[in-house]
């Protein structure tokens, strides 16, 4: 009597996880197939390799990319030592009821849900024409970090969070200095929780369209330097789709590379997360 | 327990310094905030001083044109969309990390949690250009006109799921494998040991993993103004459409001048409010569940 | 060399002409009544077990008495845990684990394929060597395995906790705080709450996994008399790097050693045979601490 | 060394775009820059002539931008552009600033493909969009309630649509509320019981595109590019370009360069209008 109680729940329990498993992943392939599937056609070498032409309906989406990636770059660069050492100060020097980690916590939380378009205004305001970087990459890259640091420093905190306690005893034990402590044991032990952040950011940073709009705009030609103008490749999806008429395939194709860059940014970030994790943790 | 409890305790300057450091870090982050509602208040200050504070509640309806600027509809609105999408998600996006850790095969995982990574970063055009052409359509047929609170509801849950999913997924990794064993050798079955030990555990990263969800789901914009409708009005069923506060702005600022588009900023403002009263109350659910 | 040639040592039983004249470290002997029948309750019929292919133990042969307290002696990585976990099939948690060879708990064939796990779980309570309470608090420690099998009534429930916890001798010292979470209490009553919440079930088997090397020496000692009274009540197996405490509460012991990263059961029998007139070289040497 | 090295590798980057941002600002002096900002309609247009008046006059940069005509409005009056684009008509308290005309548009009244209905008078469209007629029978069509689309406050089509039949958009009842005109175009495709008012040069591309979409007439005047340019449409609207008095002379050669009939083939593939006809 008591086995079937037991197992019975476990059964249905099973069952459960099973069909929400495979739900989620029936949506998210009819959402990626759908696009894969109008995209794929249009992405070539070619596609890849040239300039847009005629508002984006013809040609390809290379000066497209190099702005994406310039303003990712800039946008990790600026955001990740930053949103490291926030993190690193809300979980190694405050407790859950310090007054002034608290405030930045709930800060931070508010900051999440700041709708892109708000930054993009707040970045148009703000660097843009405040701080004179006028509509370029590093505005729009400054305002992407900006976005970018609460998913960030969130998610390094809770990796940060939960490094065993016995890592610490064991280093103060030592004597080690909280610095060493932190570099040699505790960064790699919160590594997978930067690395979530990580993802979640560029995630959200290459996701990102009304906040480019106004700050790194909308020029599609090839980028000179980081002052210049260019165009995300979101906000080329999002312009091909709602704003040039018969642009519906070129934006299908974007996004399909979208897709492609986001896949290989991941499967790198995990691969040099592992690799750099394995170093320390051989020289540590 | 904390590595710097204290910095007057640590004997070395090298150590002094990067408190200092990282306190100035997470200092600048909390000012950012600041340096965003000031730069909201400004813009919005000319509106509530012309309009008047309690216009934006009073007001017959929303026409900035003609002078009517009642924003209750889209604070329901967006509170609705966002309840509705962090209620299915939430369950769902645990859910997912648990068959992950505990239920799908090995081989299965690695695959799975990259499609989920994947979908993090897939841009919310996508997810409405997909809402637009494929979903709307189909709600439509069900129950016209088709854009509506439930078609915003589908989305935002599509959208904030993998967020929940990896916040879960990494919390519920690092509850104490000590745990497992301990609930493993006592016989209990795994849904038990699931839904009483490792959930109860793992509090703190899913409740980051909500904030962030409802986060992205009250802030999405691009995404809700192409399915939900964007009618002024407060839905009285799941095929009304409906406009967020997001998705007005996104819509109207474009072309908005002076009053409407201060009010548009109060609007920014008031979404700002609805976030701090959410985040206040998940801390404080937080804070009385947690055992420490 | 197999297995077969270490079990043989177990036919000169009786032999004692080499211990006879050793040095003896430990004074005489206490004879102990006989608590337990011999009747063997768990038997292993050339059990090995490999990680990978890294062969943790390989071919023990050996039959623990039902009521009796066995003690599991040895240097470390001599494959005694690997052993333990075998009788609940914690096995089944590394992946890669593979075992190979017969293993029976009473008419059970433990590694069948049909046998019901959580079964098998619930009749073998294991303690681990470092206490491991679930973050909950002190009664849901309890509770939660009584409701799992499906003891939901709250009187009866009351009653088995208060008769477990006044078993294990913890009631008197928790009755008014039942309600605060178990990982405020000291490590020798964490330790006595996890060895209730294993004896709440009543289970057949009692596994013990170094139950008392976590802990100071006062509250090793309460726990220690705890699982002298469980003999003859339950069929404990106890893995222990004290020999002391072996000789002080056990009925039966065996030697593990580790051939060429291997680990093999040396010799097994009485305690007072393991003790007093070591059949093996390495026995003698091991329990005189001239060696391991 | 391995602890410190993270902290260089970060100073290093910066130090590489310090140095990359000052080396492009010296650049910028030589070579002269046109910044255009404003109306996401005319936003693909401007690019592409600015692309030929680029390979015209070298050393020269136009960078368009796009978010809209008030933020044009905005940007030119604070100096943060040369040029604003706009697809709506300047209000009386915008007079500050000079307004040119560079190509006109039109709106057309849309609905599904499959829909029967031929024609709307202009009384029905009011009543539609005020929502006295709820389903299209009641002006010839299939048994099924309608789906008014309308625009978002401010915009420049909207503004149009109202002048013209003489509505304020209070008194609209509409099922759904649209931004841009592909985001239209896109709802009628996929609900065949909507009607909605979009671009004609958008819309006459889509349904020439395989889009199931219907473009009504007018009055009985048949909404296109051809109607719009012999000005017989009546349903129109100039696209302005609006500068600072004191605008640059490279910004008065570029408008110049717009308006002249160099381009003109560009606006037509854009599916605009000239304005000289």
């Amino acid at each position: 009597m008591h086995k079937s109680f037991g197992s019975n729940t476990d059964w249905v329990a099973c069952l459960l996880m099973w069909g929400i498993g495979s739900v989620i992943l029936g949506i998210f392939s009819l959402v990626v197939g759908d696009v894969v599937w109008h995209g794929l056609a249009g992405v070539s070498w070619e596609f890849l390799s040239t300039a847009p032409r005629d508002a984006g309906r013809a040609g390809g989406i290379i000066p497209i990319l190099i702005s994406t990636g310039l303003l990712l770059s800039i946008c990790l660069v600026v955001a990740i030592p930053i949103g490291l050492g926030a993190a690193i100060f809300l979980a190694e020097c405050t407790s859950e009821h310090h007054a002034f980690g608290r405030v930045v916590r709930i800060s931070l939380d508010v900051l999440t849900a700041v709708p892109s378009i708000v930054f993009g205004l707040f970045g148009y305001a703000f660097f843009s024409h405040m701080l004179g970087m006028g509509f370029s990459l590093v505005s729009g890259g400054l305002t992407l970090a900006c976005m970018v640091l609460p998913i960030l420093i969130r998610a390094t905190e809770e990796g940060f969070r939960t490094v065993p306690n016995e890592y610490r005893l064991g280093a103060a034990a030592l004597g080690l200095s909280r610095m060493t402590t932190l570099m040699t044991l505790l960064l790699p032990a919160a590594m997978p929780g930067l690395m979530v952040g990580v993802i979640l950011g560029t995630g959200r940073a290459m996701a990102e369209t009304a906040a480019l709009i106004y700050t790194s705009g909308y020029v599609d030609r090839m980028p000179e330097s980081l002052m210049d103008s260019g165009r995300a490749l979101s906000l080329h999806i999002f312009d091909l789709s709602m704003n040039v008429p018969g642009g519906n395939a070129n934006a299908y194709a974007s996004a399909v590379v979208l897709i492609g860059l986001l896949l290989v940014m991941n499967t790198l970030a995990s691969w040099v997360a592992g690799h750099w994790l394995k170093r320390r943790m051989f020289w540590a | 327990m904390i590595l710097l409890p204290n910095i007057t305790l640590s004997p070395s300057r090298v150590d002094q310094l990067l408190v200092w450091i990282l306190q100035g870090l997470a200092a600048f982050a909390g000012i950012l905030v600041l340096l965003i509602v000031g730069f909201l208040m400004l813009e919005a200050f000319p509106a509530v001083r012309q309009i008047g504070f309690l216009s934006f509640f009073s007001d017959a309806s929303w026409h900035p044109v003609e002078g009517f600027y009642n924003v209750m509809a889209m604070v329901w609105g967006s509170l609705l969309a966002m309840l509705g999408a962090v209620l299915l998600a939430t369950p769902l996006g645990i859910c997912s990390a648990v068959f992950c850790h505990f239920y799908a095969p090995t081989w299965f995982v690695e695959p799975y949690r990259k499609l989920i990574e994947l979908l993090a970063g897939i841009p919310s055009v996508v997810y409405g250009l997909w809402g637009l052409v494929v979903l709307v359509p189909l709600i439509g047929q069900l129950h016209p006109p088709g854009p509506s609170l439930l078609a915003g509801i589908s989305i935002l849950t599509i959208m904030i799921l993998p967020t929940i999913a990896l916040m879960a997924d990494a919390s519920l990794a690092k509850v104490p494998s000590v745990y497992l064993r301990g609930a493993i050798a006592l016989g209990l079955s795994r849904w038990t040991t699931i839904r009483c030990i490792i959930i109860p555990a793992a509090t703190s990263g899913l409740s980051t993993g909500i904030i962030l969800g409802i986060g992205r789901a009250i802030g999405e914009t691009m995404a809700m103004l192409m399915v939900c409708g964007n009618v002024v009005q407060v839905p009285t069923n799941l095929f009304d459409p409906m406009r967020t506060l997001t998705a007005n702005i996104a819509l109207e600022m474009a072309y908005a001048v002076e009053d409407h588009r201060a009010a548009l900023f109060f609007t920014g403002f008031l979404l700002l409010g609805v976030v701090i009263v959410m985040v206040l109350a998940v801390d404080y659910i937080k804070q009385r569940h947690t055992y420490a | 060399m197999g297995g077969g040639t270490l079990v043989e040592a177990k036919d000169v039983l009786g032999m004692s002409a080499r211990s006879t004249s050793r040095f003896q470290p430990w004074g005489p002997f206490e004879e102990r009544s006989a608590c337990c029948e011999p009747h063997p309750l768990i038997r292993a019929e050339k059990l090995s077990l490999y990680y990978g292919n890294t062969p943790a133990f390989e071919g023990v042969s050996w039959s623990i008495y039902q009521g009796c307290l066995t003690a599991l002696v040895g240097p470390s990585g001599s494959g005694k845990t690997s052993f333990l976990t075998c009788l609940n099939r914690l096995t089944d948690l590394i992946p890669g684990c593979r075992v190979i060879g017969e293993l029976s708990l009473g008419d059970l064939n433990v590694f069948a394929e049909q046998t019901d796990v959580l079964q098998l779980r619930r009749q073998v309570g294991m303690i681990f060597q470092k206490p491991n309470p679930f973050p909950l608090s002190i009664r849901k420690n309890l509770e939660l395995p009584l409701r799992e099998y499906g003891i939901i009534d709250r009187g009866r429930t009351d009653h088995l906790i208060e008769q477990t916890l006044n078993d294990v001798g913890l009631w008197r010292e928790v009755q008014d705080r039942l309600d605060v979470p178990a990982l405020r209490l000291s490590g020798g009553q964490q330790q006595r709450l996890c060895i209730a919440r294993a004896l709440i079930l009543s289970p057949q088997v009692l596994l013990m996994d170094e139950p008392c090397s976590a802990l100071d020496p006062l509250s090793s000692g309460v726990v220690e008399d705890l699982i002298a009274r469980l003999r003859g009540q339950y069929t404990v197996v106890i893995v222990t790097h004290n020999l002391a405490q072996a000789r002080r509460i056990a009925d039966y012991a065996s030697l593990f050693w580790v051939h060429d990263g291997v680990g093999q059961l040396i010799e097994e029998g009485p305690v007072s045979q393991i003790f007093e007139t070591p059949q093996h070289d390495l026995t003698a040497a091991y329990i005189s601490g001239v060696r391991g | 060394m391995i602890m410190l090295s993270w902290p260089y590798h970060t100073l290093a980057c910066f130090l590489f775009l310090l140095m990359m941002g000052c080396e492009s600002s010296d650049r910028m002096q030589n070579s002269a820059k046109l910044v255009i900002t404003g109306s996401s309609t005319l936003a693909p247009l401007v690019a592409d002539i600015g692309k030929r008046f680029e390979s015209i006059h070298t050393g020269v940069r136009i960078d368009v931008q796009t978010g809209g005509s008030s933020r044009g409005l905005a940007d030119v009056r604070q100096g943060l552009a040369d040029i604003g684009m706009m697809s709506r008509p300047l209000h009386a308290t915008e007079q500050d600033v000079m307004s040119r005309p560079i190509a006109r548009d039109g709106i057309s009244m849309i609905v599904h493909q499959s829909n029967p209905v031929q024609a709307l008078r202009n009384e029905q469209i009011i009543k539609l969009y005020t929502g006295k007629i709820h389903n299209w029978k009641e002006v010839g069509g299939e048994d099924a309630p309608i789906t008014v689309i309308n625009k978002a406050e401010g915009r420049g089509t909207l503004l149009l649509f109202l002048t013209y039949f003489q509505l304020q958009n209070i008194h609209i009842r509409a099922h759904v509320v649209v931004g841009d005109n592909e985001q239209g175009i896109k709802t009628v495709a996929g609900n065949p019981h909507s009607i909605a008012y979009v671009s004609i040069g958008t819309a006459e591309f889509d349904a020439n595109h395989g889009v199931p979409i219907k473009l009504l007439p007018i009055r009985d005047i048949p909404a296109s590019l051809d109607n719009l340019q012999n000005g017989t449409f009546p349903l129109s609207r100039s696209l302005l370009f609006v500068t600072n008095f004191t605008s640059t002379t490279l910004a008065k050669d570029f408008i110049n360069f717009v308006q002249s009939a160099a381009v003109y083939d560009l606006i037509a593939q854009h599916y605009f209008v000239p304005i000289s006809s």
